[in-house]
């Protein structure tokens, strides 16, 4: 039962890993790491988008379920000499001192671990509502970090970890993004992605048709810590060091920010604001350097950049309040629609 | 034979008791009335029924079970499906999706076959969409699949939540208001539906309206409540007749 | 040696020859401009201006600054550090205020072959197994070490509770190593009586202080940033704690006297070098010109960022070779190099052997105790 | 009192009132009746400026009021009943009524007319202190018109003020509207219930799918035979 | 734990809690009426301190003259985010404002860096705060006297606006219904403005205060105290006032409390708000003095 479409889908998966493929080889590190660093966006921004995008739940405590994914992954690839050197101030608890394992079991793991830490963490909070549960989820993933700062023999506290091999490539990051779209996707398309979405539409109703709402919300919060989870351990891989401080409140808002912009509710939108952010943030940082504008010289203001970023951010919210998509997909159909006007014009 | 009863049911909020002390019965098959005056009652023995409340004392028995402690959600896979008085549908989402939603609960497949799309689970789901579509049919929503479901006008609105209660395959409906803001011609139209919908689906129906030619024209057995309490019950004609609930409720007619 | 000082402060380089196709030396700064610790980041800026004023050439080539933000963030770090070595191909790396955003670049420079030059991280793991990173401060086992001796030999201590900042890397490290000289030193493993902590950016310290009131110690040890250190005494101070409290480096900024007001008054704590007791020929000719640029007196993490551009010119100089490679070899053998903020000696980790300062602070301004050198 | 001309209204590409013209002079008790969706509502809105017509004009005692704020309008008498309630659930009876009368400056006059709405309605009375979101729905259909009544309205817009009321109360409420109109206040009231709508109103509207299809007395609409047999129920 | 350590730390926990009851109670007005989480708040907050800061030692105005001038412009500046950052957004989804409500936030933010620098300068205190009383071995600064009267009169002076004045009554309507709330002649706008700019008064309030107290001024100085005085706001039950009190006393109190008795877990402090807050929302959901707000099926 092959059907066109999905022949069609295959092909463009095909294409987006040929030219990354491509790009890979040709492009600079620098700019494969803002590449990595996009899927690695991705892949968090629709964990996040499961939680509030098609829940409806408000959540704010991405950061910590990534902090839990990064800290297990790497406590799980590092070698016994490795930690050894890194806990210099208080010594490993030993169950972790001699435990080293692949990369991707590891990146599992850090999923795994996240997803059942975000589910018991969710549990008993899970019937507040709004701003209410934001406010407790964004209270965990402080607590967390505090959590993480405190446990030196666990984490090494505030000395943070170092030296951790970078296994994160182009393949891991693109590859699972690519993967994560299409479970969201699928996802959204089942009796349990309708399901959330009804939660987020009227939970009384939702409630009166027989969904379990309990149960639907857990399954939403453990989803999205899971990828959250597995995008801390590729982040964390990438970076090759991480302290609790990396996983502020800042990060979730990046995240946050990523699934706003490209359309709450939208996967297409989430993927593409994912890559458009942070491009765009490295691109704006030629307003910290001399800027050259051709009849005249202006002297960098350290911080205007992100001052012109939080601006930026603020119009496309204000002038786009949907963000870039609303709940819209980029679908076959939309993009032959969009190319069959095209063709129109040109003929 | 009795699908539904309550027994003793009572409601307390703070000082205020909604409804008091009240034994309903309603026969399997039946189409059952429910009325009173403003703020007798009626809604919160639905929210009771429906486990939106606990009731403060009392107990309901629905299919020799006692459901009056459930979950909601609980309650509606026992077989009690309902409509709002203030409606509330999946807003943004559209017309066959509210209803193929409230299949889900009736879906034994798990997480990852769904996710993942097994042919079993597709098959059900094929099911599940083609049951949805007749069931639109039937409630004359059919061409408005694709539409979001509040664009439509109130009137349709009203039915889009019936035909989403029996998408969970009741065994008994509860209604609330079908006919607020319908107009006469409209709501003479619902009596033959209601009736319809409950040989069709072979459906036990409680009701609570306003409009009497509707009550008086679908209800088997009715119970009228005055400030929590049941004032009176019978058949349509006994409480047309009946003095206190002219004097509480319906007014003399000119 | 430092390079001579004939290129006069503030003289343009002879322009003769055409811009585009001056051959020049890029030096890449990643400082936390904004975010969390904008401060720090703009403190060391100051000295790398401030240097890049004096010594505008290396090798007879002019020396190009490339500043990117890290905003106070690591993954921002790392990504500031990719594009100086992969876009601006620069010769040497300079930075960064934090050890955590100095770790994140870690790799990154060692991958690259370029080498790096801390500016004020003290954190151990820095350096630690990385070839490529070298700093121009002493790190925290050396300074830990001469205040648990200050404590024990000059004041007499015996008891003593430490007030650390558990979320500062640096206050972590520094808090560890004065612990274990000060149980070496007095051979009880009660002799450090208790250890509170607090996080960035706390500003009520009251309970904690309460608790160490009660507990009568000799001295308190506090590692930890200058303006939370400033609150710390100054409500050690209103619950009339009189226990002298002693600290690190990080006190030395004038903010610590104006925040702390009478309070920080008798403090101790070490630190790289004094104006008033100059260390080095250099230190003399840097805070000068600093006095002159800004009117006031230079921070010591301004020194060290100072410090840290210098010491990429002379290594520049001694490689006679800009390539990074090159730089980093000659950056390895680095000997009694002289500094602003001392002369350094770069051991086997890339770490600073140096001579610390102790200072107390009199009437509210930094005075000079005396200087320790390492054993 | 209020002219409506050619007015056309759209809820993104759904064309809801597609040029609809009609006019109620002071002192009247004009309804507007009409299938579901047939846009009685939206034109309710839209001389409340809720929503901004693409065309046509409103004019309101002789002025164009298509760009004038609500609350402008509300200052200057015109008062709307809105479809769906809408109390402020989170204030009690009594302040609802009181925000009711929010421009409005004579106390003793709001006094008085507070003491009016108890009246007419005890069971407000009876709750005067309980918040309005845990009212029951017909309770709050009473307050959203007693709330209404508070601000000395000259032209009083009344979307189905009768719904989901009990049947005692229907009459009761049409009673009310006729003892409004006769001090003086101008009513346009949409109704389902046609029949009693008909027979207080001095002219009527019918209205379908953003159209005006009919219009008349009141008394002569009751008798035609196609309103008879859409509206009426016979 | 001797009777004197005790009742220091008692003092102690009074004296926080108190300040955070009084950044706590603009927080939960403004959220009261806007249903929306005011990130900015903080930053406003900041805002006062420095202008106060500039106030005396770059215009050398007065000291009071200083404060009077910082309650001013923070009012205004309240008034401006609000137009700007929020009012273009009210018929948005939530999480968008959320989104601008942080977004601003991190404007004025880095604004602050950028105009004030990133070093940390000292609030001027009068020398006549510097004092401190014993009182019978507790020592008490003279602020900790202020604080709380300061407090219980803003408690007084805003319950009286928002339960028995008209405003007050339009202020709850808007918060739950824009479009009928102008139906019944209320200009959603004013209101709005009037609430925001109360709110951020209050902010100023509270930020001289705090500087008094903690006169250590950096443009992050903000962010901390904003979260505590949320998180005071929503334990008391967001909206309502007497709440947001109550809320800042009980987290000040709690977390001086816990150190005192627990002197190992003060790396944790941080967390102790959070812990206390989920708590108490999983005891009571919407907060000690909240009213359930769900709505009526
Ligand atoms: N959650 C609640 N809190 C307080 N009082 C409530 C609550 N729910 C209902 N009530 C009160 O209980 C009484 C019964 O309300 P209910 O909604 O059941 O009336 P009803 O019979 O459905 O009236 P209507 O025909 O107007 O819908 C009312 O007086 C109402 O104010
Ligand atoms: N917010 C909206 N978005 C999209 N369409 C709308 C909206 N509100 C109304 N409509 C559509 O506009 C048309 C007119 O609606 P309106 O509410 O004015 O009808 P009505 O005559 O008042 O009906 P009812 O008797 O059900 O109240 C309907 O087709 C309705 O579906
Ligand atoms: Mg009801
Ligand atoms: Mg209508």
């Amino acid at each position: 039962m092959i059907d066109k479409k999905n022949l069609i889908r295959f092909g463009l998966i095909l294409i987006l890993i040929l030219i990354l493929t491509i790009l890979n080889t040709t492009m600079g590190k620098y700019e494969i790491r803002v590449l990595n660093l996009a899927g690695i966006y991705i892949i968090l921004g629709l964990s996040l988008n499961v939680i509030n995008g098609f829940t409806g739940l408000f959540s704010l405590g991405h950061a910590g379920f990534m902090a839990i994914g990064a800290y297990t992954s790497s406590l799980l690839t590092m070698s016994a000499l490795q930690k050894e050197s890194n806990f210099f101030a208080e010594p490993i608890v030993p169950w972790l001192a001699n435990v080293q394992i692949g990369f991707l079991p590891a990146l599992l793991m850090g999923g795994i671990i996240a997803a059942i830490l975000g589910a018991l963490i969710a549990a008993p909070i899970l019937k507040l509502t709004d701003d209410y549960l934001a406010i407790a989820t964004l209270g965990f993933s402080e607590i967390i970090r505090v959590i993480f700062t405190n446990t030196q023999s666990l984490t090494n506290g505030a000395l943070g970890i170092k030296g951790l091999t970078r296994f994160t490539t182009i393949h891991y990051t693109w590859g699972i993004a690519i993967l994560t779209v299409l479970f969201m996707f699928s996802l959204r398309r089942s009796s349990y992605g309708k399901a959330l979405m009804a939660i987020r539409e009227d939970q009384t109703a939702a409630e009166a048709m027989g969904i379990d709402l309990f149960k639907h919300k857990l399954l939403a919060f453990t989803i999205g810590s899971f990828f959250a989870g597995i995008g801390g351990g590729l982040l964390a891989h990438l970076m090759g060091t991480i302290d609790p401080l990396m996983f502020r409140f800042l990060l979730t808002f990046n995240v946050l920010l990523i699934v706003v912009l490209g359309g709450i509710g939208s996967i297409t939108g989430t993927a593409i604001s994912a890559v458009v952010v942070t491009v765009m943030l490295e691109w704006l940082r030629f307003l910290d350097g001399v800027i050259d504008l051709g009849f005249m010289t202006i002297q960098g203001i350290p911080g205007l950049r992100m001052v012109l970023f939080s601006l930026l951010l603020m119009m496309v919210i204000i002038f786009k309040q949907k963000g870039l998509m609303g709940r819209d997909e980029i679908t076959l159909d939309s993009l032959g629609g969009f190319l069959g006007r095209f063709k129109k014009k040109e003929a | 034979m009795t699908i539904l009863r309550t027994n003793n049911l009572t409601m307390r909020f703070g000082g205020l008791t909604a409804v008091s002390d009240l034994t309903i019965e309603v026969p399997r098959g039946g189409i059952v009335g429910l009325i009173g005056p403003n703020g007798a009652g009626k809604t919160t023995v639905f929210n009771m029924i429906t486990g939106v409340y606990k009731p403060t004392s009392g107990n309901i028995i629905f299919d020799n079970k006692d459901i009056s402690r459930m979950e909601p959600h609980v309650i509606t896979r026992n077989g009690i499906a309902r409509t709002f008085q203030n409606i509330r549908l999946f807003k943004d989402l559209s017309v066959l999706d509210n209803v193929m939603i409230a299949n889900h609960l009736r879906l034994d497949s798990n997480f990852f076959s769904a996710v993942a799309r097994t042919p079993g689970y597709r098959q059900k789901e094929e099911g599940i969409r083609k049951k949805s579509l007749e069931l639109l049919d039937e409630v004359g929503l059919l061409e408005f699949k694709d539409a979001k479901s509040t664009s439509l006008p109130y009137g349709q609105q009203r039915k889009l939540e019936i035909a989403r209660a029996l998408a969970t395959d009741p065994k008994m409906l509860l209604l609330d208001e079908p006919a607020a803001g319908m107009n006469p011609q409209e709501s003479i139209e619902l009596m033959a539906f209601v009736k319809e919908v409950r040989d069709k689906f072979d459906l036990s129906i409680l009701m609570i309206e306003h409009h009497m030619q509707v009550i008086m024209g679908v209800c088997e057995h009715i119970y009228v409540l005055d400030y929590g309490l049941k004032i009176a019950e019978g058949n349509p004609g006994v409480i047309q007749n009946d003095p206190k609930v002219i004097e509480a409720y319906l007014g003399v007619e000119e | 040696s430092a390079p001579a000082a004939e290129a006069p402060a503030g003289e343009e380089p002879a322009a003769e020859e055409p811009a585009a196709e001056t051959e020049e030396v890029v030096f890449g700064v990643f400082e936390p401009l904004t975010g969390a610790y904008a401060a720090g980041g703009a403190m060391e800026l100051e000295g790398i201006e401030l240097a890049q004023e004096l010594y505008p050439e290396v090798l007879g080539m002019p020396i190009r600054v490339v500043v990117v933000d890290n905003k106070s963030d690591k993954v921002e770090s790392a990504n500031a550090a990719t594009k100086l070595v992969d876009q601006e191909k620069v010769n040497v790396v300079l930075g960064s205020w934090g050890s955590s955003f100095s770790m994140a670049a870690g790799p990154i420079v060692e991958e690259a072959g370029v080498p790096a030059i801390g500016t004020s991280c003290t954190n151990p793991l820095v350096t630690l197994g990385n070839d490529y990173y070298f700093r121009v401060t002493f790190i925290d086992s050396f300074q830990g070490v001469v205040m648990a001796n200050y404590a024990y030999d000059v004041l007499g201590a015996e008891k003593v509770v430490i007030v650390q900042d558990i979320s500062n890397d640096y206050a972590v490290g520094l808090a560890k190593f004065f612990k274990d000289e000060f149980v070496r030193l007095t051979g009880d493993e009660e002799s450090i009586m208790s250890i509170a902590n607090y996080n960035t950016g706390d500003q009520d310290f009251s309970a904690q202080l309460t608790n160490i009131k009660a507990m009568n110690p000799d001295a308190i040890f506090a590692p930890g940033g200058y303006s939370e250190t400033a609150m710390l005494v100054k409500q050690a101070k209103e619950l009339g704690l009189e226990a002298p409290f002693l600290g690190g480096d990080a006190w030395e900024a004038a903010e610590f006297l104006e925040i702390g007001g009478d309070a920080v008054n008798g403090v101790v704590f070490s630190t790289f070098f004094d104006a008033a007791a100059p260390l080095t020929p250099e230190s003399e000719i840097f805070i000068n010109a600093y006095r002159e640029k800004y009117g006031e007196d230079p921070a010591s993490v301004t020194a060290l960022a100072y410090d840290a551009y210098i010491l990429a010119i002379d290594a520049i100089e001694r490689a006679g070779s800009t390539d990074p490679e090159a730089i980093r070899d000659a950056l390895a053998e680095t000997v009694g190099f002289d500094g602003a903020a001392g002369v350094v000696t770069l051991d086997a980790n890339g770490d600073a052997i140096k001579n610390a300062v102790i200072k107390t602070v009199e009437n509210g301004e930094f005075t000079y105790l005396t200087t320790i050198s390492p054993k | 009192m209020i002219t409506i001309s050619d007015l056309h209204v759209y809820y993104g590409g759904i064309h809801a009132i597609r040029g609809v013209s009609l006019a109620v002079s002071k002192g009247q008790i004009v309804s507007l009746i009409g299938a579901n969706g047939a846009g009685k509502s939206t034109t309710l809105r839209s001389i409340m400026t809720l929503e901004k017509p693409r065309e046509g004009r409103i004019l309101y005692k002789d002025k164009d009021i298509t760009l004038t704020r609500t609350t402008d309008l509300v200052k200057d008498g015109l008062v709307l009943v809105p479809e769906g309630r809408h109390v402020f659930t989170n204030l009690t009876v009594e302040e609802n009524l009181i925000l009711g009368a929010y421009l409005r400056k004579n106390a003793q006059a709001i006094a008085e007319d507070m003491a009016w709405v108890y009246q007419l309605f005890p069971r407000l009375k009876e709750r005067s202190r309980q918040r309005a979101g845990t009212m029951s729905g017909g309770e709050q259909q009473m307050l959203a018109v007693g709330r209404a009544l508070m601000s000395s309205p000259e032209l009083l817009l009344m979307d189905e003020p009768s719904l989901g009321l009990a049947p005692l109360i229907v009459k009761d409420i049409f009673e009310i509207i006729k003892k409004i109109n006769e001090k003086g206040v101008t009513i346009l009231l949409i109704e389902q219930n046609a029949k009693v709508a008909l027979e207080i109103s001095d002219y009527a509207y019918v209205m379908e799918t953003g159209n005006i299809v009919l219009e008349g007395k009141g008394r002569d609409l009751l008798k035609d035979e196609n309103v008879k047999k859409a509206y009426l129920g016979a | 734990m001797s009777i004197n350590t005790f009742f220091q730390h008692l003092s102690n926990g009074l004296a926080l809690g108190s300040l955070y009851a009084l950044i706590a109670i603009g927080y939960t007005m403004v959220y009261g009426i806007l249903r929306l989480i005011n990130f900015a708040h903080g930053e406003i907050f900041m805002i006062s301190t420095y202008v106060v800061f500039y106030g005396v030692s770059m215009f050398y105005l007065p000291w009071w003259v200083s404060i009077l001038v910082a309650i001013l412009i923070t009012g205004l500046l309240g008034i401006i985010v609000e137009r700007a950052a929020y009012r273009p957004l009210r018929n948005s989804p939530r999480i968008s404002v959320m989104i601008s409500a942080i977004g601003a936030s991190y404007l004025i933010q880095n604004l602050a860096i950028v105009i004030f620098g990133g070093r940390p300068k000292s609030f001027p205190i009068p020398d006549y705060f510097n004092t401190v009383i014993q009182v019978q071995g507790v020592s008490v600064p003279i602020v900790n006297f202020f604080i709380p009267v300061i407090t219980l009169v803003a408690l007084v002076v805003l319950i009286y606006i928002v339960e028995k004045t008209k405003t007050g009554m339009a202020m709850r309507a808007v918060s739950r219904d824009y479009e009928t709330a102008r139906l019944m002649g209320i200009s959603v706008d004013n209101i709005v403005s009037i609430t925001f700019g109360l709110g951020s008064m209050m902010a100023a309030i509270g930020g001289v205060m705090w500087g008094l107290k903690y006169p250590n001024l950096i443009p992050l100085i903000g962010t901390m105290p904003g979260l505590k005085a949320f998180i005071a706001a929503v334990i008391g039950g967001i909206g309502n006032i007497k709440g947001a009190v109550l809320g800042g006393f009980l987290l000040g109190m709690t977390e001086i409390m816990i150190i005192a008795s627990l002197p190992d877990v003060t790396g944790y402090r941080d967390a102790f708000a959070f812990i206390l807050l989920i708590g108490i929302l999983i005891y009571k959901p919407s907060g000690l003095l909240g009213q359930d707000i769900g709505e009526k099926v």
